[in-house]
C-alpha cells in the first residue's frame, strides 16, 4: 500500500495543470441558459481538441486510455482549476459506460465520438410522474412497427433536456415491473420538451412528450427487454465513481477553507471537518478502483451528497446575505438535489442495509 | 406565570390568518397590505395615541408566524417593528444593515438602523435569495433623520420577528411535507408510509415544537424592561427558529423529491424564504456564536 | 403570556432551596447497591419528613398539593441543589399517577403513603424477554382462583427490583395482544428475583420469575382485562413531565458549561447549544402545563433523552481518559439507555409522525 | 499509487484473526498474548536484527484492526509500538501520558513517552472507562533511562494504532448488531426490517467505510520520512476512527435495547472498548481541533 504516483502519472498531472492553466475560461453563464449551454459545448470542444474531453476513452473515440488513478488525477486538477462543470456529464458519464459494454459497434461509432465534442448532449430519461424512486414503476412504452419502435409517454426530471439534442431511457415493450422494459436511444427533434423552472428560474429539467414518437431499430440498446438490467449498470454509474469524482468535492473543500480563512473557530471547525471527509473521499475512491465497487457506490453516493450540502451550508452561514452574489448560492442550490437525484439517499441506505449488510427487506 | 397565549393573541393571529389564507400570493410583495393595514396590523406596535395599537412585541408573535406561514413577501417584519419609530401614514419600510437595505424599492421610509434615522436612499437591486425578498445596495442621497427610540430595541424587535416568521415558514413546510407523503404513492404505498419519511418529519416536528418557545421568551425579554439578558435571548431564538427552518426545508425537498425544486409546485416560496429571513439580521451560525459568547464571555 | 413568578411561587421556591440548602447529603454510593439503596431510601424519609418528597400530592398522602408550577420549581431547586436521584421514581412518578385515577381508596391508603416515604420502593415491570418495544406482545399471565389470582410468566429489564419492595405490571388474563391484560401490583417478596448487572457492573436490573404467584383480588388496579388502557395512561407519564423534569437538565447544563468555562470555543459552542435547549425543554414544559400533553410527550421524550446523550457525550470528550473518576460517567452511562427506555425513540418517532402529524400507519 | 493492503499485510492480519477467534476472552487482560508473541505480532515493528520482523506501522494496520476487532484487552498498541525502543525479551508495555499509564500492571516496562524513557513506578489503580484497559496513576519511583529513538513518532505510531483498533472494535459492533438485527423479532418482524434500523445501521456502515482510509493513510504518514502533515493526518484519522465507533457502539446499543447495557450479552466490551480507546491518546474532539489548527492556524 502506498500513496506514491508514478512518473508517468506526474507528467499527465502536470500536462493537464498547464493546458487548464493556460485555457479555462473565466466563469460561464450558467448551462441551463441557452447562452450558456452553447458556451458550455464550445469549451468541450476545445477540451476535446487537446484530447482532455475524455481521457479515460480509448484513442479510437476521442480519449487517451488513461488509467482510472489516471482519469482521477485529471479530475483533481479539473476542478482545482476552477473549470465549469460538464454539460455533456450526463452523457458521457452515464451513457458512455453502457455504450462501451452494450452498444453495437456501429452504435458507438455513431455516437462517442460526437458526444465527447458535445456536438450531440444527452439527457437521461428516466423518471416519470408516478415513478420517481420507485423507476420499476414506469410505464412510457415502446411499440413495435416495421423497422423500429413508436415511443408514447411522459418523461420527467430529465436534466439538461431543455437544449440537448438527444435523451437515453428505458421504455416498456412488455411485462411488469422490472421486466419487458427495452433501453432506448432517442434524438430530441422529435420530442415534444417542455422546459420545468428550477429553484433559481432557469430550466435545468424538463418534460418529453412522446406521442409516438418513431425510432430505429438500430436505437435500441442491448436486446429489447434488456433494459433494466442494462440501466442498472448505468444508474451504478451514477452513483459511483463518474458522476462524482472526488476532485470536484476536494476542490470545494479547499475553496471553503479559504472562504473560513477568518470565521470563527467553530465555524473553521465543521470546515476543517469537511476538508477531512472529502479527503477521506479521495482515499476511498484510490482505494476503490481496483476492486469492484458494487454495492459501496451506495455508500459513496450518500457520503459525497451529504458531504456536498453540508459545505454549501456553511458557505451559506459564512456569506449571510451576500451568498445569493456568489456561485457558492448556486452550488447549494444544486447542492440540495444530491440527495434526491441518482436515486434517492433514503433508497440507497436501503441498499447499503439490504446488499451489503444482508438485513431483511 | 403563564407562558400560554391570551386569547386576545391568538385572535389577532387568526385573524391575520383569516386574510392571508387562499388570499395571499407569495409572488407579489405586496400581497394583502391593504388588508394587513387595514386589520391595523402594521401599526400594531405603535402606541395608541399615533394611531396604532399599543400593543408589545410578544402579543404580536403569533400573528408573524402566520405571516410566516403564507409566505407573505414584503417588508412584514420591517414595517411592523418599525411602526413606533416611523411617522402615520408611511406604509412601507425598509431597514438599512450594512449597506443593504430589503424590499427598498417599495418603502417609503428606508430606516438605518444604526441611528435609527430616515435616510433618504438610491437603491441598487442585487440578486436575491429570495424573489419575496429583494434586496438593495443602496447609497445613501441625503441628510439623515434622527429618529426617536433606541436602535438597539429596534435590531431585537426586527430579529425576534424575523424567527417568528421562521416557525410559521417551518410550521408550512411541514404541514406540505406531511400532505404530500400522505398522497404521493411509490412501491404501491403513499411515502408517509416509510418509517425513514416518518422519523425525518417528526425530527422537523420536535425541531419547530422546541424553538417556537425559545422565540416566545425572547420576544418577553425584549419587551421587558429589566430582563437580564435580553440578546443572549435573541439570539438563541434566532438561532434555533432558523436552524428548525433550515432542517424544514430540507426535509420539505427530500420528501417532496425533483418536484420540489421547480416551477411546478409554489413550494419553492417556502424553502426560499428559510434562505431570507435564516440570513436576514445575522444567520443562526452567527447567532450561536453571540449566544456562546453570551454564555462564556468573547 | 408571562415568566413571572407569583410572590407565592417564590416564597415557594425560597423554602425549597433553602431546606435543600441545608439538607442535601454529600454524593450517596450507587442506589444500584444494597448499601446506596438504603441510604437513598432514608434521604427520601427525610424529604418526606419536609413534606418535600412529593409536593404535588394532596396532603392526605404527604404532599402539600402544589400546582404544576410550584412542582416544577420544586424539581428545577432539587436538581440544582446536587440532590441525589429518586430510589422511589418509579413509584411516585409512574406508578402514583395510576394509582390516583384507577385506584381504589384502600389501595391509595395503603401504598400512596408509604411510597413517599420510601418505606416501599416500587418496581416496574413492563417488558418480557420477547415484548420490549412489542409490549402488547407479552404473554405473563394471571389465573383466577379463590380471592386472588396466579401470577406466572418472567418480566425483564425491571429496573430497581433487585432490592425493591413491590412490583407493578401487566399480565394477560385472557385475549390477544392489546387486548385482556390485567395490570397487577404485587409484593416482590414471593418472586424468584435474579439481578441483572449494567455495564457499570452493578445490578439496576432483574429479570422477575413468577412460578404460580398469588396475588389477592385487592391487588388489581382497575378492571382485569383494561389493564393495557391503565398501563397507556402510566407510560405517556413516563414519557412526559413526571420522569424527566425540565430542571434536571437544565442542572446538568449548567454544569456543563462550568466544565467547559476554560475549553475550546467548539467545545463551548457545543456546551452553549446545550444550555439553550434545556432552556428550551423548560419553557416547553411551561407552555404545556396549561394545556393537554398528549402525544407531545413523544417529542418531549425524544428532545430530553437525545439532549442528555448530547451532554454527557460533550462531557465525556471534555474529560478525557479521567472521565472515568467523575459522576459525568455514571450519567453517561445513565444516559446512553435514554433513546431505549419509556419506549425507543424510533417508537416515540412513530408516534410523532402517526398521532401528531397524521401519516398513514 | 496503490492505496490496497497487499497479500501479505493481509495473510498477517489473517493470522491474528485466526488466533484471536473464538479464543480471545475480552474479560483477561492477557489473553491470546502468548500466542500473537509466537507469531511475532508484538515484535513486528523491532528491526530483524533485534529478532522483530522490520515491518512498517501500515504492515500491521490490519492486523491490529483485527485485535480491535476481537475486543482483545491489555496493552496492544503500547507494546506493539514500543517494540523499536524496547530492549529485548519485553512481554508488555505500558506507555505514561500525563500522569496515567494503562495496564501498567502488566507491563514489564513503563515508558514515559515525553522521553521517551523507561521509568520505574509505583502505580496506584484509577477508576477505569473499560475493564479490559485498567489505567494507572503512577509515581515515579527512580531514575528514568532514556531510551532511543524520537517521543514524537511513539506517540504518532501509539495514536494511529489505536484508531486502527477503533475501526476494529466498530465493524464487530457493526457485525454484531446486523446479526441481532437479523434475528430479534418484535411486532412479527426481525428488528432489521424496519427502516429506521437498516438506516442506522447504514449509516455507522458508511462512517467505517470513510474512516479507515483516513487510518490507512496517517499510518502512511507516519511510516515515510517526509511526509507533508504527519500531525494533521495522525489527527483526522483519530477523530474520524473514534467518531465512527462512537456512532457504532451508540447505535449497536439502541439495536440491542437493554440487553446491550448488560452483563447479559458480552457486547459490553466492545462498547467499552470504544470509551478507553476513544479517549486515549486525545480524544476525537481534541483531535478534531488540532486538525482545525493545522488547517487554519491556532
Amino acid at each position: 500500500m502506498d500513496l506514491d504516483f508514478t512518473p508517468a502519472e506526474q507528467a499527465f498531472r502536470a500536462e493537464v495543470r498547464d493546458w487548464l492553466a493556460a485555457h479555462v475560461p473565466s466563469r460561464l453563464p450558467s448551462m441551463d441558459t441557452r447562452e450558456g449551454f452553447e458556451a458550455h459545448r464550445a469549451w468541450e470542444a476545445r477540451l476535446a481538441d487537446a484530447r482532455l474531453s475524455v481521457v479515460s476513452w480509448p484513442e479510437e473515440h476521442g480519449g487517451r486510455s488513461a488509467s482510472p488513478i489516471e482519469w482521477l488525477i485529471f479530475e483533481e486538477e479539473y476542478w482545482a482549476s476552477g473549470a465549469p462543470a460538464r454539460v455533456s456529464q450526463n452523457g458521457i458519464f452515464l451513457l458512455a459506460p453502457t455504450l462501451f459494454t452494450f452498444g453495437t459497434p456501429s452504435q458507438q461509432a455513431a455516437f462517442l465520438g460526437r458526444m465527447a465534442r458535445a456536438e450531440d448532449v444527452w439527457a437521461q430519461a428516466w423518471s416519470e410522474p408516478e415513478a420517481g424512486s420507485d423507476l420499476a414503476a414506469l410505464s412510457s412504452r415502446a411499440v413495435k412497427v416495421e423497422g423500429g419502435w413508436l415511443l408514447h409517454g411522459r418523461k420527467t426530471w430529465s436534466s439538461r433536456a431543455a437544449f440537448a439534442s438527444h435523451g437515453f431511457g428505458l421504455f416498456r415493450t412488455s411485462g411488469s415491473r422490472h421486466h419487458g422494459l427495452t433501453y432506448v436511444l432517442f434524438s430530441l427533434e422529435d420530442v415534444a420538451v417542455r422546459p420545468i423552472a428550477q429553484l433559481d428560474g432557469t430550466p435545468g429539467f424538463a418534460e418529453l412528450l412522446f406521442d409516438g414518437v418513431f425510432v430505429p431499430d438500430a436505437m435500441v440498446l442491448g436486446e429489447p427487454g434488456q433494459g433494466w438490467k442494462i440501466a442498472m449498470a448505468t444508474t451504478s454509474s451514477e452513483r459511483g465513481l463518474t458522476l462524482r469524482s472526488p476532485g470536484r468535492f476536494l476542490a470545494t473543500a479547499e475553496r471553503l477553507v479559504a472562504l473560513a480563512r477568518t470565521a470563527d473557530p467553530a465555524l473553521q471547525d465543521r470546515a476543517a471537518r469537511c476538508l477531512v471527509d472529502a479527503e477521506a473521499y479521495r482515499l476511498h475512491t484510490f482505494g476503490a478502483v481496483k476492486g469492484e465497487l458494487g454495492a459501496t457506490t451506495s455508500m459513496g453516493k450518500v457520503f459525497w451528497s451529504e458531504l456536498d450540502l453540508r459545505m454549501h451550508a456553511l458557505a451559506m452561514d459564512l456569506l449571510g446575505p451576500c451568498a445569493a452574489e456568489t456561485p457558492w448560492f448556486d452550488g447549494y442550490l444544486f447542492s440540495l438535489a444530491g440527495p434526491i437525484y441518482a436515486g434517492t439517499n433514503e433508497i440507497q441506505r436501503n441498499i447499503i442495509a439490504e446488499r451489503v449488510l444482508g438485513l431483511p427487506r | 406565570m403563564n407562558f400560554s397565549f391570551t386569547s386576545e393573541q391568538l385572535a389577532f393571529a387568526a385573524a391575520v390568518r383569516e386574510v392571508l389564507r387562499d388570499r395571499c400570493d407569495p409572488a407579489d410583495r405586496v400581497s394583502c397590505w391593504k388588508e394587513l393595514t387595514e386589520l391595523g396590523f402594521f401599526a400594531a406596535l405603535a402606541p395608541e395615541e399615533a394611531g396604532g395599537l399599543g400593543l408589545s412585541l410578544i402579543d404580536v408573535v403569533p400573528a408573524l408566524e402566520e405571516t410566516g406561514r403564507a409566505a407573505m413577501p414584503g417588508p412584514v417584519v420591517e414595517t411592523l417593528v418599525a411602526a413606533p419609530y416611523a411617522p402615520q401614514g408611511v406604509t412601507r419600510v425598509s431597514l438599512l444593515v450594512e449597506g443593504v437595505a430589503l424590499d427598498a424599492d417599495l418603502a417609503d421610509l428606508v430606516v438605518d438602523v444604526t441611528g435609527p434615522s430616515a435616510v433618504p436612499v438610491r437603491p441598487e437591486p442585487r440578486r436575491a435569495l429570495d424573489p419575496g425578498r429583494q434586496p438593495y445596495g443602496v447609497t445613501v442621497a441625503g441628510e439623515p433623520e434622527r429618529l426617536p427610540g433606541s436602535a438597539e430595541a429596534l435590531l431585537r424587535r426586527a430579529t425576534v420577528g424575523t424567527a417568528a416568521q421562521l416557525v410559521g415558514v417551518a410550521r408550512q413546510l411541514l404541514a406540505r411535507s406531511v400532505e404530500y407523503a400522505r398522497t404521493r404513492t411509490q412501491f404501491g404505498r403513499p411515502i408517509g408510509a416509510f418509517q425513514a419519511v416518518k422519523h425525518q418529519l417528526a425530527d422537523v416536528a420536535i425541531a419547530v415544537e422546541f424553538a417556537a418557545p425559545l422565540v416566545h421568551r425572547a420576544a418577553l425579554s425584549v419587551d421587558e424592561q429589566d430582563a437580564p439578558r435580553p440578546d443572549r435571548d435573541v439570539s438563541a431564538a434566532k438561532a434555533a427558529a432558523g436552524e428548525a427552518a433550515s432542517l424544514a426545508a430540507r426535509t420539505a425537498l427530500q420528501v417532496h423529491g425533483a418536484i420540489g425544486y421547480t416551477g411546478e409546485l409554489d413550494l419553492r416560496f417556502w424553502l426560499a424564504r428559510t434562505w431570507s429571513l435564516g440570513a436576514a439580521y445575522g444567520t443562526s451560525a452567527e447567532h450561536r456564536i453571540r449566544v456562546r459568547e453570551a454564555v462564556f464571555g468573547a
